[in-house]
C-alpha cells in the first residue's frame, strides 16, 4: 500500500487506493485479473453478482452494441454461493485488491441465506454491494429498487444478515431516485452506487423481432455517461453517506466530473471491454491533474462542482 | 489454468489493407505481441482506437503471422467490417490478445481441415503450424463464383486446396463437407469453421466419431476475456464461454440440438 | 400529394405522406425549409415551441456535445404567440407541408391563452402538440408531465381551448410513463409523441463547475435510441391512440424499429443536424424496405414486432 | 430575405491535410458547391460522414477556394479539431453550407483586417477577394515565436502582412491592436476575427467608431442554420443567432458587457 497516494480515499468502508473500482459483472474470476499489480490503477473491484443457487441465465442474444453504447441481458448468470465461497473467494481474495461481492436481490429468504453465508466469511470480505437494480431478471431484481419502500425492505433485511460495510446498488428506473436513496440511507447502507444500466431495447428489422427475448435489456457504456452523472448530482444532494458513481465512464475526465458531482469514488463497467488499462490510464490523468492545481487528494475534487 | 495471461489491449497500426472481392479484404496489423504470441485458432477482438462508435471490439482470427505483423480476413456484414474496408495505412487500433484456447495439438497425424467460406482464417493459421509435420487436407466451401478471387487467394497459401460451390460454378459441386471421407480414421480429425449449419451438418455426419472433430464457433462478445457471459452457447455440461472455454471445441461437447 | 404513396400514415388527425415528421426546436421559421419541395420526404415538420410572452431562453452555454449525444439547454427561447401568428404562420402555412405547433406549457392562464389564439385559427393549423416536457425551464415545462394526475390536468385545459388535433409530448422523466399515457388518453389528446429529451448533466473540468447554468439540460441523439424505444414500447402497451416515436432516431432503420415497436410516426430532431437530407434518405430506405418485401403500406409495419 | 437558400449538405472529401505548426493544419477539401458558393466571412460546419461521435459538425470559416476545392485553417483545441489533424486523404466528410452572412461589401476604400491567430481564417478570403480592388493592410497577433510557422504561411498569401507578438518574440511587441491609427477614418473600415476580448478591445479603443468595425464572432453551434438557438449572443436588441445574424455583426450592435 502507498501511503503517500494522492489518490486514496476511503469509501462506506472500505480504503482503497484509487477511486476507481471494476462494476460487477465485466470481470472473469480467473486468477491473473485480481493480482493488485496485473491491472495497476485500480482501487477495487467488483464480483459478478452472487445468487443463491446456480442461475443459467437468459437464452438468447444477449449483447447488443448501439451509438456508443450497449445493451446486455445477460441475467445474472453465476454458479451460486456455494461455489463462490469455496472456488472464487480464495483465489479473489489472494490478489490483495480491495474486492466487493455483488449480491444480487432475488427475494427474502435466498437473498438473505446469501448474505448469511457471506456473513461466516465476514473477515475475508471487504464488503458486500447489494444489487437491488439488475434490469435482466424477472424475479426480482430491479423492482426491488423502483420504489423506496421496496429498497427499504431489502436493505433492512441485507443490514441484519451482513455486518460488514454495504453498499447498494441503485437503479436509473426508480420512480423517485432521491426518495430512494435517503430511504436506503435511513436503513444503514455504508454507501450508494449510483447506478445500474439504464433499461432499453432493440428491434432487429430484419426478423422484426425484439433482440432479446426479454425485450427489454439494460444500457450501459459512454451515451448514458450525462444521465448517470445527472442522478449522482441528484443522489448527493439527498444524502450524506458516500455515493459511488457508474454509468458510461470512460475517460479520467469523465472521473473527474463525477467526482466533482459529489461521488467518493466511480465503478467502470464497459470501458474495461475497450481498455483493460483504464484503471491505470485514469488514475495517471487525475494524478496529473490535481499535480498540476497543486491539489493535496481526493477531498479537494469530491464535490468541488457544488460549491 | 492461467487462462488470462499475456491477455492485454495492445496497439496495431494497420499497415496493408488488401481487397480480395467487394466484400472480403485482408488486414496486416503490425503489432508484434500478438504476432509472436498466438497460436492457431486463437483470436484478437479489434477496435478503432480513440473512437467510442463503434464502441465495442470486433473478433477475428488470426490468419497468420509475420514478423512483428499478423493479419486477419474478414467479410464485410455490418459495421465494423464496412469501415475495417476502408481503413487508411497507419490507422491505429486496439488489439486484445490472444484470445481463446485456439485448436490445440493434434491427436493423429492427418488432419482434414475444413472452412465455410471466411472460416478459412484460423484454419490458415492451423496449415502454417502444422502442414509441415503432417497430412493437413484443406476443404473450402463456397456459394458460387462470386468467390473465385477469394479462393485464389487461399490457394495461393494452400497449394492443394479443395473447392466446393453451393452451385457447382466453381470448383465440385457441394458443401465443403462433400469430399470428406465416409469415416474418420483412428489418427484423423476434422477441424473445421465456417457457419453453423454446416459445423451442425458435420456432427450429424459423423455420429460416433464427434471426438475426433473440432469445431471453432462464433457468439457475439463484448469482453472476450471471460467476462461478460455474453457469448454463451450450449453444451452438454450447459453454457460455456466461447471466448474462454472455446472458441475451439470438441463437437461431442456441443449441445447442438439447442443450437439454432 | 401522392395518393399512391406507400409511406403514407394517417396519424392523430394529420394525414402525413410519409412518417418522418421533424421534431419541435431544430426548424428555423425561414421560408426555404417549409417548401414541400426543399426537403423532399419529409411528412410533418414541428414548429419550434411556442409560449403566450416572448422568452430569451436560458443564458450561458446551450449546447454541449457528449458521446453520440448532445445536452441542450435552450430554454424555449421564441417571440411569443403574437409573433408567431402574425409573421411564422402566413410563411410556414404557405410551404404546403403539414406542421404541428409545438406550444409548451407554463401556467394554466398562459397556455389557454396561447390555445385560445390559436383555436381563432384553426383552419390555418393542422394540429398542436402539448409540451408538457420542457426540462429546460423552472416556471412548467417537464414538471407537469412527471405525473398522472398534473399531465391529465394540462391536457383536460388544453382539449377544452383547442379543437383540432391534439398532440401531446411526454417526459422520459415521467415517474410512471404508462400511467401518464393513460391519462393523457383519457383526457382526449388525438396522439402521443414519445418522448422530449432526457435529464442529463455535463461539468466543465476545467472549471469545476456545471456546464448549464441551470446544471440540468436534456440529453439527445443517437445514444438514447434504445431509451426512447423501449419507451415507446411501453406506452404503445398502454393505450390505443398512435404513438409517434421520437429520440435518437438516426437512420432509416431506427424509424423501422420506432415503427415496429408501435409508433405511428417518428419524430427527428438531433439528426437534421447531421444531415437535412434525413428525410429523404429514411423515406427511401423505408420504401426499399417495403418494396423488398412485397408489403403494401405502412399498416404492415407498425407494431409488427409486438405479434 | 431567403437566407437558408442553398444551404445543404454536401458530400466533401480530404484532399490535403497540411501541418503548419504542432497545433495549426490546413485541410483542403473537394467540395464544388462549397468553393464556388461561399463569400468572405461566410462559414461551413463540418463533420465526418457516417460517424456518429463526434456527433455535430464543427463551424470553420471557408479561407480560401480554388477550383473545386476549398480550404480550412484551424488549430487543434479538442476532440474533432484532433481528430482533423489526422485524417488521410480520401476521407469523406459533411459539409453543410454555405453558412453565415459573411462580411459583405466594404463601404469606404480602405479595409484594416485585424486577427488574432486563427482569427485570420475568414480574412484570407476577405484579402482574396478584395485587396485587388481596395486597399487591404493586414494585421495579426500571435502568442510567440513558437507561431512562426503559421505567420510565415500566412504571409505567403498576404505579402505585406504585419506581426505582432505577446511576449514580442516575433514581430513587434504588442497585440494586433497595436498598430492601428489612433482614429478611424470616414472611408476605412476594420474588420476583425480573434478572440472575444481582442474584439472587445477593439470597440473600446473605438467607442466613436464601431459602426466602422466588423467583427467575425464564436459560438458554439449545433444546426448552423438559425433552428436551435444554441448559438446566440447578446446584441443591442436582445439576443441574436450568429450562424444566421452572423457571425459578422457590426461592432456597434454588440452587447460587449454582456459578453463574457
Ligand atoms: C472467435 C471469432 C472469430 C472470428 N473470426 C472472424 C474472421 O476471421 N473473419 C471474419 O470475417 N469474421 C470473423 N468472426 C465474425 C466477426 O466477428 C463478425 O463478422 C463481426 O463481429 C461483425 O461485426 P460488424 O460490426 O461488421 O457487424 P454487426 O454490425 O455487429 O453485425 C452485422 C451482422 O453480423 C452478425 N454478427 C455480428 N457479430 C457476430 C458474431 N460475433 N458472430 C456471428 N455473427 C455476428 C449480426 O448478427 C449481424 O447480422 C469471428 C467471430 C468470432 C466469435
Ligand atoms: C463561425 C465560426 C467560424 C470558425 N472558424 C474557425 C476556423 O476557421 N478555424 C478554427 O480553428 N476554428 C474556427 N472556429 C472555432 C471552431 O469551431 C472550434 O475550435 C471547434 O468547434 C472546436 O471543436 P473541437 O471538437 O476540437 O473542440 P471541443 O472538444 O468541442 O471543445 C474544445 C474547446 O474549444 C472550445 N470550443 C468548442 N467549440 C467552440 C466554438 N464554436 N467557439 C469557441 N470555442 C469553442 C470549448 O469551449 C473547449 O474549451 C470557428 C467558430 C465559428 C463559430
Ligand atoms: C455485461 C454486463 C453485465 C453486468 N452484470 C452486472 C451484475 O451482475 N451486477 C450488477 O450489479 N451490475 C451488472 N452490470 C452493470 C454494471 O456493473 C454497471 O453498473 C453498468 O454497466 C453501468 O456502468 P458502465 O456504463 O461503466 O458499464 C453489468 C453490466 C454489463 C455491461
Ligand atoms: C436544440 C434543441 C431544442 C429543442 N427544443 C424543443 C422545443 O422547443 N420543444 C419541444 O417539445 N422539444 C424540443 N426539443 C426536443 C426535440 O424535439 C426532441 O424531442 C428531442 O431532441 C429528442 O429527439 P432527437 O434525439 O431526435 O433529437 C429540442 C431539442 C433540441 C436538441
Ligand atoms: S465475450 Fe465476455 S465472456 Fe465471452
Ligand atoms: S447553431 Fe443552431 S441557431 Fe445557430
Amino acid at each position: 500500500m502507498r501511503s503517500d497516494n494522492l489518490l486514496r480515499v476511503s469509501c462506506g468502508g472500505v480504503e482503497l487506493d484509487s477511486p476507481i473500482v471494476v462494476a460487477s459483472g465485466v470481470w472473469p474470476f480467473e486468477k491473473d485479473f485480481w493480482q493488485r499489480d496485473s491491472f495497476p490503477g485500480l482501487g477495487g473491484i467488483c464480483t459478478k453478482a452472487v445468487t443463491l443457487n446456480r442461475r443459467e441465465g437468459n437464452p438468447g442474444t444477449r449483447i447488443w452494441e448501439t451509438p456508443a453504447g450497449l445493451l446486455n441481458s445477460i441475467g445474472l448468470q453465476n454458479r451460486g454461493v456455494e461455489h463462490f465461497l469455496e472456488r472464487d473467494l480464495p483465489v479473489i481474495s489472494e490478489g490483495g485488491i480491495p474486492f466487493i461481492v455483488n449480491v444480487a436481490m432475488e427475494n427474502h429468504d435466498e437473498t438473505s441465506e446469501v448474505l448469511r453465508r457471506l456473513e461466516d466469511m465476514r473477515n475475508m470480505i471487504p464488503a458486500v454491494e447489494l444489487n437491488i437494480s439488475c434490469p435482466n431478471v424477472s424475479d426480482g431484481g430491479m423492482a426491488w429498487g423502483r420504489f423506496a419502500e421496496t429498497s427499504a425492505q431489502a436493505v433492512s433485511m441485507a443490514r441484519k444478515k451482513w455486518k460488514g460495510p454495504l453498499w447498494v446498488k441503485l437503479t436509473p428506473q426508480a420512480e423517485d431516485i432521491a426518495q430512494v436513496a435517503r430511504a436506503v440511507e435511513e436503513e444503514g447502507a455504508d454507501a450508494l452506487v449510483v447506478g445500474n444500466t439504464w433499461l432499453g431495447m432493440a428491434i432487429d428489422i430484419d426478423t422484426a423481432r425484439p433482440v432479446f427475448e426479454r425485450a427489454f435489456a439494460g444500457l450501459s457504456g459512454p451515451g448514458i455517461f450525462p444521465l448517470a452523472l445527472r442522478m449522482v448530482w441528484e443522489v448527493c444532494s439527498a444524502v450524506t453517506i458516500p455515493v459511488i458513481g457508474c454509468g458510461g465512464v470512460t475517460s479520467y475526465r469523465d472521473c473527474l466530473a463525477m467526482l466533482m458531482a459529489g461521488a467518493t469514488a466511480v465503478e467502470v463497467g464497459t470501458v474495461m471491454f475497450l481498455d483493460l488499462q483504464s484503471g491505470k490510464s485514469f488514475s495517471s490523468g487525475l494524478e496529473e491533474y490535481l499535480l498540476a492545481r497543486g491539489l493535496d487528494g481526493m477531498k479537494d475534487i469530491i464535490g468541488k462542482a457544488r460549491q | 489454468m492461467c487462462i488470462s495471461e499475456g491477455i492485454r489491449d495492445f496497439d496495431g497500426i494497420a499497415e496493408k489493407l488488401q481487397k480480395i472481392t467487394s466484400r472480403v479484404f485482408t488486414i496486416d496489423f503490425h503489432c508484434p505481441e500478438i504476432a509472436h504470441g498466438s497460436s492457431p485458432g486463437q483470436f484478437v477482438m479489434i477496435r478503432f482506437k480513440d473512437r467510442l462508435d463503434p464502441l465495442l471490439g470486433r473478433p477475428f482470427a488470426v490468419a497468420s503471422a509475420k514478423g512483428d505483423s499478423f493479419s486477419v480476413w474478414f467479410q464485410v456484414v455490418g459495421k465494423m467490417t464496412a469501415l475495417l474496408s476502408e481503413v487508411s495505412p497507419g490507422e491505429k487500433f486496439t488489439v486484445r490478445g490472444p484470445l481463446g484456447n485456439g485448436f490445440g495439438e493434434p491427436s493423429g497425424d492427418k488432419l482434414f481441415l475444413v472452412a465455410g467460406t471466411l472460416g478459412v482464417a484460423p484454419l490458415l493459421k492451423v496449415y502454417e503450424e502444422f502442414s509441415g509435420r503432417l497430412d493437413c487436407e484443406v476443404h473450402l466451401g463456397v456459394p458460387d463464383k462470386t468467390w473465385k478471387p477469394f479462393t485464389e487467394q487461399v490457394r495461393q497459401l494452400i497449394p492443394g486446396l479443395r473447392i466446393f460451390s453451393d452451385d457447382g460454378s466453381l470448383g465440385v459441386h457441394g458443401t465443403c463437407l462433400h469430399g470428406l471421407p465416409g469415416e474418420i480414421g483412428q489418427r484423423e480429425e476434422i477441424w473445421a469453421c465456417g457457419p453453423v449449419g454446416m459445423l451442425k451438418a458435420l456432427a450429424e455426419r459423423y455420429p460416433q466419431n464427434r471426438s475426433g472433430i473440432r469445431v471453432s464457433l462464433e457468439a457475439r462478445m463484448a469482453c472476450g476475456i471471460g467476462g461478460c457471459q455474453g457469448c454463451v452457447i450450449e453444451t452438454v455440461e450447459g453454457k460455456r464461454r466461447v471466448c474462454v472455454d472455446g472458441p475451439v471445441f470438441s463437437s461431442e461437447e456441443v449441445a447442438w440440438d439447442e443450437i439454432r
